[in-house]
């Protein structure tokens, strides 16, 4: 299955990825209307260490600890990727509390929101990778 | 690989039969449920309350699950365990027969006996639906509420009910609320934010006789009420386990497979008490995706397959009023505490002999789940990475390598 | 003393409406202009710092920014213009040498704008790139005179080193040091995807890229930096470097700051230690002497390597080119007075040499006219921006061309030119970790691969016009190109007739 | 408008050949009346023929035809000729007036031996010698131009159609075993005698069709060799590059049409190593003597011809046999004229090389 990785030799910390998701997932059609005087809730963030930067979103794990873990049953895989159910989910961060990669967050509404590879949105392939200067942000199958 | 029976219709139950059809999509499986209902997700009863949810988005499973496993589910209470004739017998009497069998009864509430509580005439406990169903029936707008027990169920009772009722006092013997999955220092800040909320607090007391609309406490006070809620505790549901032989502490002893001391009986769930890997010690661990994991390790190992499951830890994410509360592992009395006030919350870290032993982080929970995989799996940490533990939770806390090799492929 | 204050040379406009203050700005800009002001919520920048890179503005996710030209002008003044008088203040602030980069941008005569290329029509077909075979590969390097047969009377095939490129176009020398390591990187593997070459230029070759090296041309400078048998072993060619376009007579100066790290170790000199390039080579004070160390190098690498001379094109380049033509070299090099540079005086790089296109033609016929044109093959640069400079070089008599400018612009470089700053935020001519990381040599050399193989196309395309059907037949071919406002002189240095004629 | 030599002049033709393998003779009008359905092919502005073996009784001296402009440049010309050579025999060129033909110059030939002393005071073979002489001729003496200059053979040349300018020289009065004629059609000359074609160079003549592409790139590169391209025209260039490639760098037909018409590179890929080596080199070292763009010609020397296509096969033409004799046009039609019977037609392929020799001996 084709996932999201990145490559911190490429990464520059510009941060580009977080609004271009935060935008991809906003469900309106211009960035500025989207995020203008909003706070951002993007599925992907850039972490920084020793001066290395690079972007951490869901690796769609196979087995994934917060399917296992969401105590609403509001998370499944489906043809391999990994989705929450917004209207389920209650907003309990079980699944924040459990993800090794730091990769679910708490949305804008108190639900967790997380990478859902663009799939379902008008980008269609995720988005942080399109618009990523660099390719340090990649979408392939390993 | 024969018949399989589950009793119980929980999430115990519910990765029971996911964990079989993972290795055994052939043979049947029946779930002999108590609660009349199609498994829905306990700990949301309070939301519920709250409005937060509803009775269909609660379904812990979507509705077609029993079909589409092929399970035949049975409304009733399960009576007898016998494990030489491998039937269980029914309240109905009905008897169903077994090759592999996976107790998941959970656990009940654990009411102690105070005296005049027969006086009172809205008392509950908060458990189940059902129960769920009964408390809203009885609240109004302004009901006063008295809620024993300041732990997970007193508190997300009192959060579900805060807005539907005049006011809601809580009172737990323990001098702190969440005492067991908050420090002091914590639980402070979480009481602080509570009474912010308008709920009341009488801690380090508790009551000890009710007669009609009012409690009398140990401190000697007295406390009207028009609802009462018991939420003192929980006992696991070990009495058919105990029937059939296996071996029951507190919970039903179970080996990392889950299985009980008698053989083919699996036991998962909150009912079972399991290996926790951050104490090192066997303890039941109330929690639901425990209770999944459980469930699924019998279920695999009850068809035949193979699974073990020994890094349990302790662990809670739940919130108040908005504000999020992140726990996990164990807080070592001789740990080094590094801890961090902001704004309204507060980050605790718990570090001993190298390792991320426990933490509690109240506010911003976002990433917590990197120090939970920390304590998980015991990872060592250098004096590099526990400057970046310090900072925030993060993969920077990981070396490069093994930074690189989480993010490089499929997981 | 004060030092008298310059009005910012540009300005930053920010779309409040558009900008969500997200921060892009702020972090991609070494030069750091932009700044998050947290108590007003707002991005403001300080444009004294600008350079007008367009880094912000190429990575503004909506938009809001735009780098725009200062109005606030000196009194208009024909003869004084803005630039000059507020060279002067600079100088009179700082008492030192004015330093540029990249090319010449003076309104100078670009010779490849005032010429045509012609095209078939009836009497002549022209043909089709799509449906035809046509041809672009070249072999540089010196020609035998004469054909020898064996004892059976087959033909000795023996020919000298030659260097095969799949297409005219060569990348041109950019010392790692003066360009980053990725960015040699992006040239080495296009360059090798590509079946052409790329040069080193007086930096060294990083180990990592000996791998690449059928197809580099290193460089022997003046400084001789980076100079060693391994070095001269790995590459395809060697290319003694006498001058360069930008700066004819001058030699080069990277300061010690950059040498740091693998620039110093391949340069062969001490970390924090300026690297100067001598002016002249201190062994060649002539002709002769050249001849010298041409046939040192070929000594040293066994006669299996053409050996290139490069020399920037200066007033008697015909008669220079000729020498060197005698001087064993395979081919000769000669760089235009638009060359670019990452660093160079600006009164040097402005006023100094000669235009490559009459250059190319003077020395072309000039080598014929001597009978010795098949004696050395002729690669010209100093900015051949395009394929049609590419086909008008040729066809003046070029067997190839060298392109770095265009070739740094595909990579990233907006052409702000101060490349001397060693802050660029493109990440080519720089040394700064974080900076060198922008150009992913992934993206680098895909680019430089698909402008090549644009090139290709149009080249083709001119050619088929043209009714020409490999690249071979198009050089020297000056009956293929005509002159526009040109006056007679002019002409007949190119060797063109007048359009129309 | 400007003539021959002040311009480059590119032209669309008709080309026609006749050789007897056998040595044995053939008269002119078998090749001028070949010509004549092609006549749309040319435009009137030009004709010529190339005879081989028409001259046997000074089969050892060089045939110089010459056109002139006056009387005075004829003799001025002689004076010069007596310089270098031994004058055998000098006349005019028989012609006959018919009313196709007009303005015509002073038409003649001459017989010589270069002089032995020249020989050796300039240090050059004969066929260099006469080569040069040529060459100086043609540049330096305004008015005198020499347009065949080999051994028992001769062009015949003139503004006109094909045919008649062989009605006009009276070429079946001329028998030779190898014929070779061109009909033109220029598209920017007024027209002149010494522009029509075959172009010759001692005994090397060669007709072309077509318009080459890469004049400039072989001309200036042919130039450096002492030649001059005086006529601006492809036939002339072709000419030369087969004299520089054959007579002075000693390449064979085949070799050199290599070079002119090489290979595409991905097609001396295909070749085994040693043929791939060789072309490869070939290539490379005369690769400013490719000749692109659409050309057929026909290569004639004394002993054979070669008919040769561009590497693309941009311009049409067949060969044909029959018995001893081998014919090649432009199209099948003026083959049929000189041979109603004619068998083996084939259409070369672009840079395909059609060699015939005359058999050792008998010419």
């Amino acid at each position: 299955m084709k996932r999201v990785y990145v490559n911190e030799d490429w990464c520059l910390g510009c941060h580009l990825c977080e609004y271009n998701c935060a935008y991809a997932n906003s469900g309106l059609d211009d960035m500025v209307k989207a995020l203008k005087g909003k706070p951002v809730f993007a599925n992907v963030h850039i972490e920084e260490a020793d001066g290395i930067t690079y972007a951490v979103s869901c690796r769609h794990c196979k087995d994934p600890l917060c399917v296992r873990s969401c105590i609403a049953g509001a998370i499944s895989i489906e043809d391999g990727a990994v989705k929450i159910d917004r209207e389920k989910c209650v907003g309990c961060l079980t699944c924040v509390l459990v993800c090794p990669y730091g990769a679910v967050a708490a949305g804008a509404n108190g639900a967790a929101q997380k990478c859902e590879l663009c799939l379902a949105n008008s980008c269609g392939s995720p988005a942080c990778v399109k618009g990523c200067p660099n390719n340090a942000i990649v979408y392939e199958e390993r | 690989m024969g018949e399989y029976l589950i009793i119980g219709n929980g999430t115990a139950a519910v990765g029971c039969i996911e964990g079989i059809r993972s290795t055994d999509r052939e043979s049947g499986i029946t779930v002999i449920s108590a609660e009349e209902h199609h498994v829905y997700s306990r700990p949301l009863i309070s939301y519920y309350l709250e409005g937060k949810t509803d009775l269909e988005r609660m379904l812990y499973r979507p509705k077609d699950f029993y079909g589409k496993n092929g399970v035949k589910l049975i409304y009733g209470r399960a009576e007898k365990l016998d494990p030489k004739k491998r039937t269980v017998t029914l309240a109905d009497k009905q008897k169903k027969t077994f090759d592999k069998l996976c107790i998941c009864t959970g656990s009940s509430p654990f009411v102690p006996k105070f005296e005049g509580l027969e006086t009172v005439k809205k008392h509950f406990t908060f458990m189940t639906l059902d129960d769920s169903l009964a408390l809203e029936k009885a609240l109004t707008k302004d009901s006063r509420v008295l809620i024993v027990g300041a732990g997970l169920i007193g508190l997300k009772c009192a959060e579900g009910i805060m807005g539907r009722v005049g006011s809601v006092t809580v009172c737990d013997l323990a001098d702190r609320v969440l005492s067991s999955i908050l420090d002091s220092e914590c639980a402070a800040v979480m009481q602080e934010h509570l009474e912010k909320q308008g709920m009341k607090f009488m801690l380090g007391d508790t009551a000890v006789k009710f007669k009609g609309n009012k409690a009398f406490m140990k401190s000697g006070a007295e406390v009207g009420f028009d609802i009462l809620v018991l939420a003192v505790g929980v006992r696991a549901e070990t009495g058919l386990a105990a029937q059939a032989g296996c071996e029951v502490n507190r919970g039903i002893i179970i080996n990392d497979t889950m299985q009980t001391t008698v053989n083919d009986i699996y036991a998962a769930g909150d009912c079972s008490e399991g290996y926790d890997s951050s104490t090192g010690t066997n303890r039941v661990l109330a929690i639901l995706p425990n209770a999944y994991m459980q469930g699924r390790c019998a279920g695999i190992n009850m068809a035949g397959g193979e699974s073990s499951l020994n890094d349990l830890i302790p662990m809670n994410s739940i919130g108040f009023f908005g504000l999020h509360c992140a726990t996990a592992g164990a807080y070592p009395a001789d740990a080094d505490i590094f801890e961090e006030k902001s704004g309204n919350g507060i980050r605790r870290l718990y570090v001993k002999d190298d390792c991320l032993a426990g933490f509690i982080i109240i506010g911003d929970v976002n990433r917590a789940g990197v120090y939970t995989s920390l304590v998980r799996e015991k990872t060592r940490l250098d004096e590099r990475a526990l400057e970046m533990l310090k900072a925030s939770p993060s993969l920077a806390i990981f070396s490069p390598e093994i930074r690189r090799r989480k993010l490089g492929g499929a997981v | 003393m004060v030092e008298h204050f310059i009005y910012p040379e540009f300005e930053v406009e920010r779309n409040k409406d558009r900008c969500i203050a997200c921060r892009v700005c702020e972090r991609q800009c070494s030069n750091e202009v932009h700044r998050f002001d947290p108590e007003l919520g707002v991005m403001v920048a300080d444009e004294t710092k600008c350079v007008n890179c367009q880094r912000c503005v190429s990575l503004c996710p909506t938009r809001a920014l735009k780098i725009v030209k200062s109005d606030c002008r000196l009194r208009e003044n024909a003869n004084w213009s803005d630039e000059t008088i507020k060279e002067i203040y600079k100088q009179a602030n700082s008492g030192g040498v004015l330093l540029s980069s990249m090319g010449n941008p003076k309104p100078l005569p670009v010779y490849w704008d005032k010429i045509l290329i012609n095209a078939s029509q009836v009497t002549n077909p022209p043909i089709d790139p799509l449906r035809e075979p046509m041809e672009t590969k070249v072999f540089l390097g010196k020609k035998p005179g004469r054909i020898k047969r064996d004892e059976n009377g087959d033909i000795v095939t023996d020919v000298t080193p030659q260097l095969e490129l799949s297409m005219p176009v060569m990348f041109s020398a950019m010392s790692y040091g003066s360009i980053s390591y990725n960015a040699h990187a992006s040239l080495a593997r296009a360059a090798t995807e590509l079946g052409i070459c790329y040069n080193t230029g007086e930096g060294g070759l990083h180990e990592d890229f000996y791998i690449y090296g059928p197809n580099t041309v290193v460089q022997v400078a003046s400084g001789r930096f980076g100079v060693h048998k391994n070095y001269l072993e790995a590459a395809a060619a060697v290319e003694i470097k006498m001058g360069q376009g930008a700066k004819p007579g001058i030699g080069g100066h990277l300061p010690g700051a950059k040498i740091v790290g693998d620039v110093s170790r391949t340069r062969m000199i001490p970390e924090g230690s300026d690297a100067i390039s001598p002016a002249p080579h201190h062994d060649i004070y002539s002709i002769e002497d050249l001849r010298q160390l041409v046939y040192s190098l070929k000594e040293a690498t066994e006669y299996k390597k053409p050996i290139i001379v490069k020399v920037a094109a200066v007033h008697n380049i015909a008669a220079i080119a000729s020498g060197i033509a005698r001087s064993g070299a395979d081919i000769i090099a000669i760089d235009g007075f638009r060359g670019g540079t990452g660093a160079a005086p600006t009164r040097i790089r402005d006023n100094v040499g000669i235009p490559i296109e009459l250059a190319l033609a003077s020395v072309d016929q000039r080598l014929r006219d001597e009978g010795i044109r098949n004696n050395v093959s002729l690669v010209v640069g100093g900015s051949v921006r395009s394929a049609a400079d590419v086909v008008k070089a040729v066809a003046l008599g070029a067997d190839a061309v060298y392109v770095a400018t265009a070739a740094l612009l595909a990579m990233g470089c907006h052409l702000c030119r101060t490349c001397q700053s060693g802050k660029c935020n493109w990440g080519i001519a720089t040394q700064r970790p974080d900076l060198v990381k922008r150009l992913n040599p992934d993206i680098g050399s895909r680019r430089l691969v698909n402008l090549m193989d644009a090139w290709r196309h149009e080249i083709k395309e001119l050619m088929g016009g043209m009714g020409i059907n490999s690249i071979e037949s198009l050089r020297g071919n000056r009956l293929m190109l005509r002159g526009v406002g040109l006056t007679v002189k002019e002409l007949e240095i190119l060797g063109i007739s007048h359009a129309g004629e | 408008m400007k003539l021959e030599g002040e311009v480059r002049i590119p032209s669309g033709c008709a080309i026609a050949a006749v050789i007897s393998r056998e040595g044995k003779g053939i008269t002119g009008d078998v090749i001028y009346n070949a010509m004549k359905p092609m006549h749309d092919r040319s435009n009137g502005l030009g004709g010529g023929f190339a005879a081989y073996g028409i001259y046997p009784e000074y089969k050892d001296l060089f045939a110089f035809h010459f056109f002139f402009d006056h009387r005075s440049t004829r003799k001025d010309c002689e004076a010069f000729l007596k310089e270098r050579f031994e004058v055998v025999k000098g006349e005019l060129i028989p012609t006959r007036k018919i009313p196709q033909i007009t303005d015509e110059p002073i038409i003649w030939r001459y017989f010589v031996r270069p002089l032995g002393s020249m020989l050796l005071s300039e240090q050059v073979d004969e066929n260099e010698f006469v080569a040069r002489t040529v060459t100086k001729i043609n540049t330096e003496m305004k008015g005198a131009y020499v347009f065949s200059s080999g051994k028992n053979m001769g062009c015949f040349k003139a503004v006109g159609f094909p045919e008649d300018v062989g009605v006009f020289y009276k070429l079946e009065e001329y028998e030779g075993y190898s014929w070779t004629a061109h009909g033109r059609y220029p598209t920017n000359t007024p027209g002149w005698w010494g522009g029509a074609h075959p172009f010759s160079l001692l005994d090397s003549s060669v007709v072309h069709n077509g318009e080459i592409s890469s004049y400039d790139a072989n001309s200036r590169f042919i130039e450096m060799f002492g030649y001059k391209c005086t006529l601006q025209t492809d036939t002339e260039v072709i000419t030369y590059i087969l004299d520089y490639l054959i007579r002075r760098q000693g390449l064979t037909l085949e070799e050199a049409a290599s070079v002119i018409a090489a290979p595409f590179w991905s097609t001396i890929n295909g070749k085994p190593e040693k043929e791939k080596e060789k072309l490869t080199y070939l290539r490379t070292v005369f690769s400013s003597l490719l000749i692109t763009g659409p050309f057929s010609i026909v290569y004639g020397w004394n002993g054979g011809l070669m008919a040769l296509n561009d590497r693309l096969k941009l311009r049409s033409m067949i060969t044909a046999e029959k018995d001893d004799r081998v014919f090649i046009a432009s199209e099948e039609a003026a083959v049929r004229v000189m041979e109603p019977d004619a068998e083996n037609f084939y259409a070369p392929a672009g840079g395909e090389p059609v060699i015939v020799k005359v058999k050792e001996g008998k010419f």
